[in-house]
């Protein structure tokens, strides 16, 4: 139990309780709340040791934000 | 790491993402996560990670910039 | 016995119930794509608790496979919606419309991924090139990107091949596999960028 | 051998010194570089301060002025002497490019800066106390409060002009 | 190794992922494979609708693309089924299971019509939805057993797969195998190109009977 | 009855994945239940971390073109198994034996443990990866061409 | 681990706290970028002081560079971005 695994729980349940209930409720920040807990599940895999699965999935989660991005932007007003 | 550094910097990863979590303006959450995310890059150094950190240190701006892309332009 | 594993999958599971909760009672679609989207870090966070290299091993194409979803249902949804018109898809600010910063930044990201190559390095080149053609509003032609990605997926398999029945060439089956995969993710990768654009034609 | 607390003192103020007068000198303080750093003094302004000093605040927020080059080059100095301190000017230029700046200010500070740390190093200062002064002297700017910091930088303005 | 499917005839070996041929998943196995060559030699036929009351019909116009690729998301569909009858690891398993819902969702999402589409999408977010419980499942087997082998697995006398894992991948089999309840609309079954939602239908039974081995072998 | 009214619940698919969402929360419910699970310590393919490496996070001993013993199912099916995770292309051995800190670039380029694990002993998962990748992908850009 | 670097690195440390809860108690968006700008280069102090090695420059600059090219993002868009003369 290092203090970034413990610390990547926390924002992973943080972030998962926000971005499955978002406040006021529209796609912006959902969207923005998602990121929280991608950053804390990074930290659970930096306390294991696995760099190379965090580094890609630095990547993967940025090309995802991208697609979500897109398909709202096409549905304007949020 | 010393255990200060632990509580300082694990202190503005939490406190940032609290305040990404429960603020409501978009533009606010935005600069919160910022802040969030230089809590976590010490954490990162400290493994002696440095290449996945410049990597990492390089994504997090792209991430946000295509976040930006949906916030309403010139709208406070 | 409470020990480290057990605490972590509590926790990942408590996030994978808010997650399954907010998607069963959610009723705009939208949000439920937003939705997988976070679905899907619990599953990587039960995977990552494994802690060996088989996690990392099992993760890493997880990630590629579950991004190729999303992509796939986001323009499901756009059909359905039939949400055609076009969206800006430009900031217009300085530091993306004159500074040198998708080049500078895409350059170090595409050179970076082509070293790394694999499933990471394509992830990492390929968003240099989204993040390109997103600030320079590029438009390119898909059936170059699509012969790229079905030549490195035989290449992949031929690869396959190598290593499993004749094991001596593993160091070529090793290139092959690498390069083939790489080549692979970022093709379909700058897909996504160029999509941004209007339809084709 | 000056106490470790006394020698970050008195590096905080070296630091002050070297990138306030690279920055005017500069004319960072004369308008915003990007609409955000404007935006950043207008609202400044608006809150008691003095528009000229916000325009530097605002240009320090939005790219890697003097300051960072100074940060950045002692930084270098500690982890790999005088050759590290170059280096992080090359990449302190890289970064202004990418934030649109022409990249003299930053530049020039980052050189200036390495060889300012390199002589203190030599008279029994540590490069690391540069790090920490040149964050307190960032503090002293940006950090306590803004409508007092803006005044100042005004004043200084005024006099270059 | 001793399993419901009876004693395996044959083994195919790809580094750690063996492939077995129990007299079960052979007929699996065989089944899915006709199935394919059907997909592979039918020809789907122009539809024709008789106009009421008089003597003339005219004829369904559909694109020779979309029956192309409906076309080729089948054959995907059969030669996953393929794979997920033999596999003999756990995550291979998942993974052809995953293969498979992804392209019945591409089966039915070329159909040109909006609540066909819309079918599509919500059966799309449950197939990714399916594969959380999917990959949680294999993750929990490999962390409680240190191993993903099935043969490993159902050698040892003491069961030590917890039951949660067992019902994560059942769960996760009916999410991805959930497409008959998308396709059932008698339009799809009527439309242009059936043989291929029948795909569907079929792959959904194999993947079901599959499981239903695994996970009694564990 | 109530099963006409089950059945009229379940034909309409816009309820089928509230119905699936809920089972996996139950399911999910039902794990933290059962939760103290045992943790299996003999692992396939173990970490061991060796922070004075040069490729630290993935060192697993031996030097390029020699065997490094690697924990798999069934070794015997693999015959090179070992070979790969030693190897190192140049540009990796040069930096191996400069830097300390960028073992993750160096496990990432071709050779290391997780280029072994992905392409030669479980190399029929990586093979299925890329196809769903490309079977998604085929969708995503036929309904684009579409329009 | 050097005394003279252990100091540094809590002041670093100390100051980033100080600049990170400025940033929660201020209110309006742009005025919280100049103290985030703080956090930011004590982050990338202590970047370097927590491991100082020739690579960690890099790191350092990269994090610096990235983060104030998300504050002017940030600040740009919040202030409408480029305005169309004429």
């Amino acid at each position: 139990m290092n203090p970034e695994f413990i610390l990547g729980l926390i924002l992973l349940l943080i972030g998962s309780a926000v971005s499955a209930f978002p406040r006021p409720k529209n796609y912006l920040i959902q969207l923005i709340n998602l990121e929280i807990p991608g950053w804390g599940l990074l930290l659970v895999m930096l306390s294991y040791n696995e760099a190379l699965a965090l580094f890609t999935f630095g990547g993967v989660s940025a090309l995802s934000t991208f697609i979500l991005v897109r398909v709202i932007e096409k549905r304007r007003p949020i | 790491m010393d255990s200060l550094l632990v509580v300082i910097f694990g202190f503005i990863a939490v406190i940032g993402a609290l305040t990404t979590a429960f603020n409501r303006e978009p533009y606010i959450k935005l600069i919160s996560m910022s802040m969030m995310i230089g809590g976590i890059f010490p954490f990162i150094v400290d493994r002696g990670f440095l290449d996945v950190a410049a990597a990492t240190a390089v994504i997090a701006p792209i991430s946000t910039i295509f976040i930006l892309l949906i916030c309403r332009k010139g709208e406070p | 016995m409470w020990e480290e594993y057990s605490i972590g999958l509590l926790g990942v599971l408590l996030c994978g119930v808010i997650a399954f909760v907010a998607l069963a009672i959610e009723k705009d679609d939208l949000h439920r794509l937003l939705l997988i989207d976070l679905v899907e870090i619990p599953s990587l966070g039960i995977v990552a608790l494994l802690a060996t290299d088989l996690a990392e091993a099992l993760i890493l194409p997880g990630l590629v496979v579950g991004i190729a979803e999303l992509l796939a249902l986001s323009q499901i949804y756009l059909v359905k919606e039939g949400l055609k018109e076009q969206p800006e898809g430009r900031l217009h600010i300085e530091v993306i419309e004159y500074a040198d910063a998708p080049l500078i930044l895409s350059l170090f990201l595409v050179v970076y991924g082509i070293i790394l190559s694999g499933f990471t390095g394509g992830g990492v080149a390929g968003l240099g090139v989204v993040f390109y053609f997103m600030s320079r509003g590029y438009k390119e032609d898909l059936s170059l990107l699509e012969a790229a990605a079905g030549i490195s997926w035989a290449i992949w398999i031929v690869s396959f091949f190598v290593f499993m029945f004749l094991p001596q060439y593993w160091l070529l089956a090793v290139f092959g596999a690498g390069g083939g995969i790489l080549l692979k993710v970022i093709a379909k990768m700058s897909l996504v960028g160029t999509m941004w654009g209007r339809s084709h034609e | 051998m000056l106490p470790d607390f006394l020698r970050i003192l008195i590096a905080a103020p070296v630091c002050w010194i070297l990138y306030i007068t690279i920055d005017v000198y500069f004319k960072l303080p004369e308008q915003g570089g990007v609409s955000g750093a404007t935006a950043i003094a207008k609202d400044i302004e608006r809150g008691g301060g003095a528009l000229h000093g916000g325009y530097m605040m605002g240009n320090i927020v939005s790219s890697p002025d003097a300051s960072a080059g100074t940060l950045l080059a002692s930084c270098g100095v500690t982890a790999a002497g005088i050759p590290g301190g170059l280096f992080a000017a090359l990449l302190v230029y890289i970064g202004n490019r990418i934030c649109y700046d022409p990249g003299y200010a930053g530049t020039t500070g980052a050189v200036v800066a390495t060889f300012v740390v390199f002589g203190f190093t030599q008279i029994g200062f540590a490069a690391s106390d540069f790090v920490a002064g040149m964050v307190i002297a960032i503090l002293t700017i940006q950090g306590l409060s803004h409508s007092h910091a803006s005044r100042l930088l005004a004043t200084l303005w005024r006099w270059r002009s | 190794m001793s399993s419901v499917g009876g004693t395996p005839l044959f083994l195919l070996e790809f580094g750690d992922i063996v492939m077995y041929f129990t007299p079960y998943t052979t007929s699996l196995f065989i089944l899915a494979l006709v199935f394919t060559c059907i997909v592979i030699l039918s020809r789907p036929e122009n539809q024709l609708d008789i106009i009421f009351g008089s003597d003339g019909y005219y004829t369904k116009e559909t694109e020779v693309e979309e029956l192309r690729f409906r076309r080729f998301m089948s054959i995907a569909c059969g030669l996953a089924c393929l794979g997920a009858t033999v596999t003999g690891d756990v995550f291979d398993f998942t993974l052809f299971v995953s293969l498979v819902g992804i392209t019945n969702v591409g089966i039915v999402a070329a159909v040109r019509s909006r609540h066909v589409q819309n079918a599509a999408f919500q059966y799309g977010i449950v197939a990714l939805a399916g594969t959380v419980p999917l990959f949680g499942g294999a993750a929990i087997v490999a962390a409680t057993n240190g191993t993903l082998s099935m043969i490993e697995l159902s050698a040892r006398t003491m069961s030590g797969v917890p039951l949660i894992a067992k019902a994560l991948l059942t769960l996760g089999v009916m999410g991805e195998g959930m497409a008959p309840f998308y396709a059932a609309k008698a339009e799809m079954f009527r439309a242009p190109g059936a043989p291929y939602v029948i795909m569907c239908s079929l792959s959904s039974l194999l993947i079901f009977l599959r499981v239903v081995e695994v996970i009694i072998t564990m | 009855m109530i099963i006409s009214r089950i059945s009229a619940f379940i034909s309409d698919f816009e309820n089928l994945m509230p119905l699936f969402a809920g089972a996996c929360a139950l399911l999910f419910i039902i794990g933290i239940l059962m939760l103290p699970l045992p943790y299996e310590e003999k692992q396939l393919y173990p970490k061991q971390i060796n922070r004075s490496s040069t490729l630290d996070p993935y060192d697993r001993g031996g030097s390029p073109f020699t065997r490094a013993t690697i924990i798999s199912q069934y070794p015997q099916n693999s015959p090179t198994a070992g070979y790969v995770t030693t190897y190192l292309t140049p540009l990796s051995w040069f930096l191996a034996n400069t830097t300390q800190h960028l073992g993750t670039t160096i496990v990432a380029h071709p050779g290391g443990i997780l280029d072994e694990i992905l392409y030669n002993t479980r190399g029929l998962d990586t093979v299925v990866e890329p196809t769903i990748l490309f079977i998604a992908f085929a969708i995503g850009s036929y309904l684009f061409r579409r329009g | 681990m050097e005394v003279a670097l252990l100091i540094a690195l809590s002041v670093c440390a100390i100051i980033a706290a100080y600049a990170a809860v400025r940033v929660v108690l201020e209110k309006r968006p742009l005025r919280k970028l100049p103290y985030l700008n703080v956090l930011s280069f004590a982050i990338s102090g202590s970047l370097l002081l927590i491991l100082p090695h020739p690579l960690s420059i890099v790191v350092a600059v990269a994090y610096f560079v990235g983060s104030t090219l998300e504050s002017n993002a940030i600040a740009s868009t919040y202030a409408g971005g480029i305005q169309k003369d004429g």
